[in-house]
């Protein structure tokens, strides 16, 4: 590509000054929590744990628990036991085959003794039992498009919307003759929402190219994630409004054409 | 819409192709036996498969657990992608796409394998297994491949019955022989088995099993029983003859075995009469081979045996034969004879003379 | 001739031994395979159909997931292919701006992109960053 | 020096040994010894291996060809290789050394059967054999025809007793059945188109052959078309030995198809393959709707004798048709399952006085035998899966 761009060079130079060439920032934030589970994984991941646990050697509790210790009764308590074979009596369903405490035709639940339970305990205690936060956040209750807490499970991009109304991911015209793709639209970025935002830029090289009016402006986007702080929409001429949105909502947010020009660059998850 | 989405469209195709039987769905694609089919595709809680009998082992069986809400959404998921496969078929006429576009739409469907896995594939049940059915005869193939084919190549070539006979065989249809007239017995013989005599006085049914797409209203095929062991004592060697030979046989799929009331015209039919294997004594073993062929066109009998009828007995050529009237060898089966006490019998009843004895050791 | 006792060390009896090995080989038929393995999982034909057509289905889904997968990959890299061509056509000066290695942009960044986990860490997001 | 070290070292050793420094073990210095020793005397004598015919040399049977160690040379055509690895002809012919392309890495030693049969032979042409037995002509060498043709392996001579043994009786039983078919036809049935001698004995003929397939498990119509196709065939042979006219043999053929169909419609088999009156598919299914709903009467009335009678064969009753001629075995086991064996109550945890009956039932019940594991009331421990505890239950079930 590089040695086909040498040789090309003279005869493209004139062109050079018609179009007006933009860099295009696609920002994203990328998951936090691991990616929803359709009910299809759900109920298969079921189905193989259940087959599992139907398959597994016996627990063996005597390696984890020593015996004679504190431990070791309470693990022993909580337990259910299967019933147990006597001579001469009928089962129905089936005579019980155990070893080690376990019925050998099924599956064995191994039931941890529980803890006390006491969220209200301090944090600086280390025996609290743990509770996981939870996966939905207050922004998605609110529905606050701003926040860069919403949709956990989903990548997020940043879309802004322009004067005219219509949304765009945010887009910064070269001026100076000596501007870079990427640093343009890194201190574009920085003019539009304040300098406490962390970003890092993966490559220089745009991985899209956009043309419209007509093809006189070109976009040329560039992959970014945002790590820290915020972006902030200041004060300016181009820019009314700004979104976190999701795959989906980007494409019901954007113009056709515009959306299958960065369709493939967007994660699904 | 972009979100990991799991397609159901359970709700946009009721009742799903699976459940829908026309001209071109078969009923053979659906479990006959209503228990079984409710218990695969609708289980409830708390049912037991029907193929268990007594109540006891009922109370003692557990399906396993979440299992039943898994298979509901793999079904409609397999089942869609049929769907997607059927409406392809549509717009297809060629017919060999057409057969691999019915067998990929049918080969996930548990309906099609429970059948295909749990019933007799050799003395097939079309209500079950229906070989008119491409998916039926994909999975016979395949099983056809899996064993009996393999069995049968070896027997042949390690009892030297290629290139004996003829030069080799590339088969393609799976032939079965079983002799249930002289016995009165329903046992199919394994490639390569010694028989008695007696087992084999009457002729052989044979079943010609099909697996290509071809067109079954044309197609007639030739079938011959060779032995290449007769003793040929003026050469010191041995010499082929031919013991059976039936022509312009017309099979279906599904009702292929041949025996008596597959002749529609004797003289047509049947070219030469059973002739049983009658081995002599100290003489070894005899090679019975059967082969199958597929005609080009319609043979005249009248013809070859006023050219060839003396042959058949002293010195049949199979390669000849074949070559002469345009026979495709697509299968073989081959059983071995030996000389038992019963001999002397067959040869009485079929009112040849008495063997002949040679000396046990060779010189 | 006296006797004359003289005191020992109480030393085990003779048996002890032989409760050992017996611990030994109660020890060890516990770790056994043989007493840890469930019984063989026995479906009817019925229940493994349906097995089959639950890890059939399983399987192809995951084929689709694959292909979904890298057919983006390979439009993304042909985007990317595209977007450089035209940059090339457009603006010699950028494109080899675009096309010179550069070091520093490529670095992973510092505090490294976080890996998603099952639940959210308390806090969410840290929107201070440290000035650098 | 070693003498002086032992010595130094003595110092160091317990009193008791250091007087006795003078004894020392000896030791052995490495030098060849000069005289000869066992290990240099195991060369034997050579094996003479090497070819002992070589190419286009002629050769009888068993001749050897080869010696080697290992398989220098593998066996080819028409040769045999000894434990040894000796290669040795099995035919007479002419000895080739030669190279085969199906194993490129070996080298063959073969024999053909005449000098102009190149080796190794073309792979898709038959193959060329010697038969090399001798005929034993019966004019010529009467004693040693008599010698061959009588000759039997030990095996089968052995088990020759047996056979013949086992042939008698099933020639017996099959009289036996003819005779029963007999009576059959000639009380039961009496048909009129059998008039002579010769048509009996071909129906005979044809019922054995047909109650023999039924027997071996081969559907009905199958076992029809078999048993008469069988005797066709007898007939047409008959006809050929005989050397009489077609018309003779499609007369008979004609008698015989007359024939299978009467029998067909007059007769079939239970399903103990007893022959019985001729029952049509419809009869069976009207029958057997009818037994049912007569056992569910039965059993409501619980008249568990009269339902004994209607399975026991030999207690059913004149004119009635028996279960088994239109039930299948399945059937029928399944049948006098739920209406005869099955449980019809039930006793948890019963009080003394019916423990005490129970067991005066049971005494009373002992002489017959050969029901009582199936019928009349039992006493087990039963487990329950709901309360986890062991109960006692008295099952009851039809007593006769």
């Amino acid at each position: 590509m590089i040695r086909s761009g040498i040789r090309t060079m003279a005869s493209v130079a004139s062109k050079e000054n018609t179009k007006v060439i933009n860099s295009g920032l696609i920002l994203s934030r990328i998951p936090i929590v691991t990616p929803d589970l359709t009910e299809f994984e759900k109920k298969y991941y079921n189905y193989q744990s259940e087959l599992e646990k139907r398959l597994m050697w016996t627990f063996p509790y005597y390696f984890y628990f020593r015996k004679g210790t504190l431990a070791e009764r309470r693990f022993l308590k909580a337990q259910k036991y299967p019933v147990s074979k006597q001579p001469g009596v009928w089962y129905p369903k089936g005579i019980p085959d155990i070893r080690q405490n376990r019925e050998r035709r099924s599956k064995q639940d191994v039931i941890l003794p529980k803890e006390q339970e006491d969220i209200n305990e301090s944090l600086e205690k280390i025996s609290r039992p743990v509770v996981p936060n939870p996966r939905t956040t207050k922004a998605d209750e609110t529905g606050d498009l701003t926040s860069l807490e919403r949709k956990l499970s989903r990548t997020l991009y940043l879309l802004l919307k322009n004067k005219t109304g219509e949304w765009e991911f945010p887009t910064f015209q070269l001026k100076e003759d000596d501007a870079l793709l990427h640093l343009n639209a890194e201190t574009g970025l920085r003019t539009l929402g304040g300098k406490n935002i962390n970003t890092w830029t993966v490559s220089k090289t745009p991985v899209a190219a956009y043309e419209n009016n007509n093809g006189s402006d070109i976009t040329f986007f560039i992959k970014s994630h945002i790590l820290g702080g915020k972006f902030d929409l200041q004060e300016n001429d181009t820019y009314s409004n700004f979104a976190w949105l999701t795959k989906d909502e980007v494409k019901n947010h954007i113009k056709t054409d515009y959306f299958n020009k960065v369709d493939c660059l967007l994660s699904k998850v | 819409m972009f979100n990991r989405s799991f397609s159901l469209s359970s709700k946009s195709y009721l009742p799903g192709v699976w459940s829908n039987f026309n001209s071109v769905r078969s009923t053979s694609l659906s479990i006959p036996f209503k228990p079984t089919k409710d218990y695969i595709l609708n289980k409830t809680a708390g049912s037991k498969p029907p193929s268990l009998k007594k109540l006891s082992n009922k109370i003692k069986y557990q399906s396993p657990e979440g299992l039943d809400e898994i298979f509901k959404l793999s079904y409609n998921y397999l089942e869609n992608n049929a769907k997607k496969i059927y409406d392809k078929l549509e717009s297809t006429s060629d017919l060999k796409t057409r057969e691999n576009l019915l067998i990929q739409a049918e080969i996930n469907n548990p309906e099609v394998q429970y059948n295909f896995q749990y019933s007799n594939k050799l003395e097939n049940n079309p209500n079950l297994i229906d070989y008119e059915q491409p998916i039926y005869r994909y999975l016979g193939k395949k099983h056809w491949e899996s064993y009996s084919q393999m069995l049968l190549m070896q027997r042949l070539e390690t009892l030297h019955v290629i290139p004996d006979t003829m030069p080799t065989l590339d088969p393609k249809a799976e032939v079965n022989v079983r002799f249930p007239f002289s016995t009165g017995l329903n046992l199919w013989i394994e490639p390569g088995d010694t028989l008695s005599s007696n087992t084999t006085s009457m002729e052989p049914s044979i079943k010609i099993q099909e697996y290509d797409l071809i067109d079954t209203t044309k197609q007639l095929y030739t079938i011959l029983i060779v032995n290449p062991d007769n003793v040929d004592i003026e050469n010191d060697s041995y010499y082929t003859s031919l013991n059976y030979a039936l022509t312009n046989i017309k099979l279906s799929y599904n009702d292929n075995i041949v025996d008596a009331r597959k002749f529609t015209n004797l003289k047509q039919n049947l070219l030469v009469d059973y002739q049983p294997p009658v081995p002599e004594k100290n003489a070894g073993q005899q090679r019975f081979s059967t082969w199958v062929f597929r005609q080009k066109d319609i043979m005249n009998n009248e013809n070859i045996l006023s050219k060839y009828a003396n042959k058949f007995k002293s010195n049949f050529n199979i390669r000849k034969f074949a070559e002469y009237n345009n026979l495709e060898a697509i299968g073989a089966h081959v059983w071995r004879s030996e000389w038992d006490s019963n001999v002397a019998n067959v040869r009485n009843i079929y009112g040849m003379p008495q063997g002949r004895v040679f000396t046990r050791e060779r010189f | 001739m006296s006797k004359v006792f003289v005191r020992f060390k109480r030393t085990q009896p003779a048996t002890a031994a032989i409760l050992h090995a017996q611990k030994m080989a109660t020890q060890l038929s516990v770790i056994t395979a043989s007493r840890k393995a469930p019984r063989l999982l026995k479906l009817r034909p019925e229940d493994l159909i349906r097995h089959q057509t639950v890890t059939k289905a399983w399987s192809l889904f995951q084929a689709e997931e694959r292909a979904e997968q890298e057919a983006q990959l390979r439009n993304q890299y042909q985007s990317t292919l595209d977007a450089v061509e035209l940059l090339q056509k457009i603006s010699p000066r950028l494109y080899k701006s675009v096309t010179t290695p550069d070091n520093n942009i490529t670095v992973f960044p510092r505090g490294g992109l976080r890996t998603p986990t099952e639940y959210p860490p308390t806090i969410v997001w840290r929107y201070q960053i440290k000035p650098n | 020096m070693i003498f002086e070290l032992i010595k130094n070292n003595s110092k160091n050793l317990p009193s008791w040994r250091q007087g006795n420094s003078a004894v020392f073990t000896q030791i052995r210095s490495s030098t060849k010894k000069a005289a000869g020793s066992r290990t240099s005397m195991k060369d034997s004598a050579g094996r003479r291996l090497g070819p002992k015919k070589y190419e286009g040399q002629n050769v009888k049977i068993g001749e050897i060809i080869m010696r080697q160690r290992g398989t220098k040379f593998y066996p080819g055509e028409n040769v045999g290789i000894g434990k040894d690895h000796t290669i040795y002809a099995k035919e007479p012919g002419v000895v080739r050394y030669y190279l085969d392309p199906f194993h490129p890495k070996r080298k063959f030693i073969g024999v053909s059967l005449s000098r102009d049969i190149r080796l190794p032979t073309p792979h898709f042409e038959p193959t060329v054999r010697r038969f090399g037995h001798l005929l034993v002509s019966k004019k010529k060498n009467p004693k040693l025809y008599k010698e061959v043709s009588e000759f039997l392996p030990r095996k089968t001579e052995l088990a020759k007793d047996d056979i013949l043994k086992g042939l008698q009786q099933r020639e017996e039983n099959r009289t036996n059945l003819r005779n029963i078919f007999k009576t059959f036809l000639q009380e039961e049935i009496k048909l009129d188109s059998i008039k002579n001698d010769e048509d009996l004995e071909l129906c005979l003929d044809y019922l054995i052959r047909l109650r023999l397939c039924l027997k071996n498990g081969i559907p009905l119509s199958e076992s029809q078309f078999n048993a008469s196709y069988y005797l066709e065939t007898l007939q047409k042979l008959q006809n050929r030995r005989l050397k009489q006219s077609s018309e003779e043999l499609t007369q008979q053929q004609e008698k015989l198809n007359q024939l299978t169909k009467l029998i067909n419609q007059s007769i079939s088999f239970d399903n103990n393959f007893n022959i019985v009156k001729f029952l049509s598919q419809s009869d069976k299914n009207q029958l057997r709707s009818k037994l049912i709903e007569n056992l569910k009467a039965l059993k409501s009335e619980s008249k568990y004798k009269e339902i004994q009678q209607i399975f026991d064969k030999s207690k059913s009753t004149e004119g009635e048709v028996p279960v088994s001629s239109y039930l299948t075995k399945s059937e029928e086991v399944s049948l006098r399952n739920k209406y005869l064996y099955a449980v019809t109550n039930e006793i948890v945890n019963p009080t003394l006085e019916q423990l005490k009956e129970l067991q005066k039932k049971n005494s009373s019940n002992k002489k017959n035998k050969k029901v009582k594991n199936k019928t009349g009331d039992i006493l087990i421990k039963r487990y329950n899966y709901e309360t986890h505890h062991v109960e006692n239950v008295i099952r009851q079930r039809p007593s006769l």
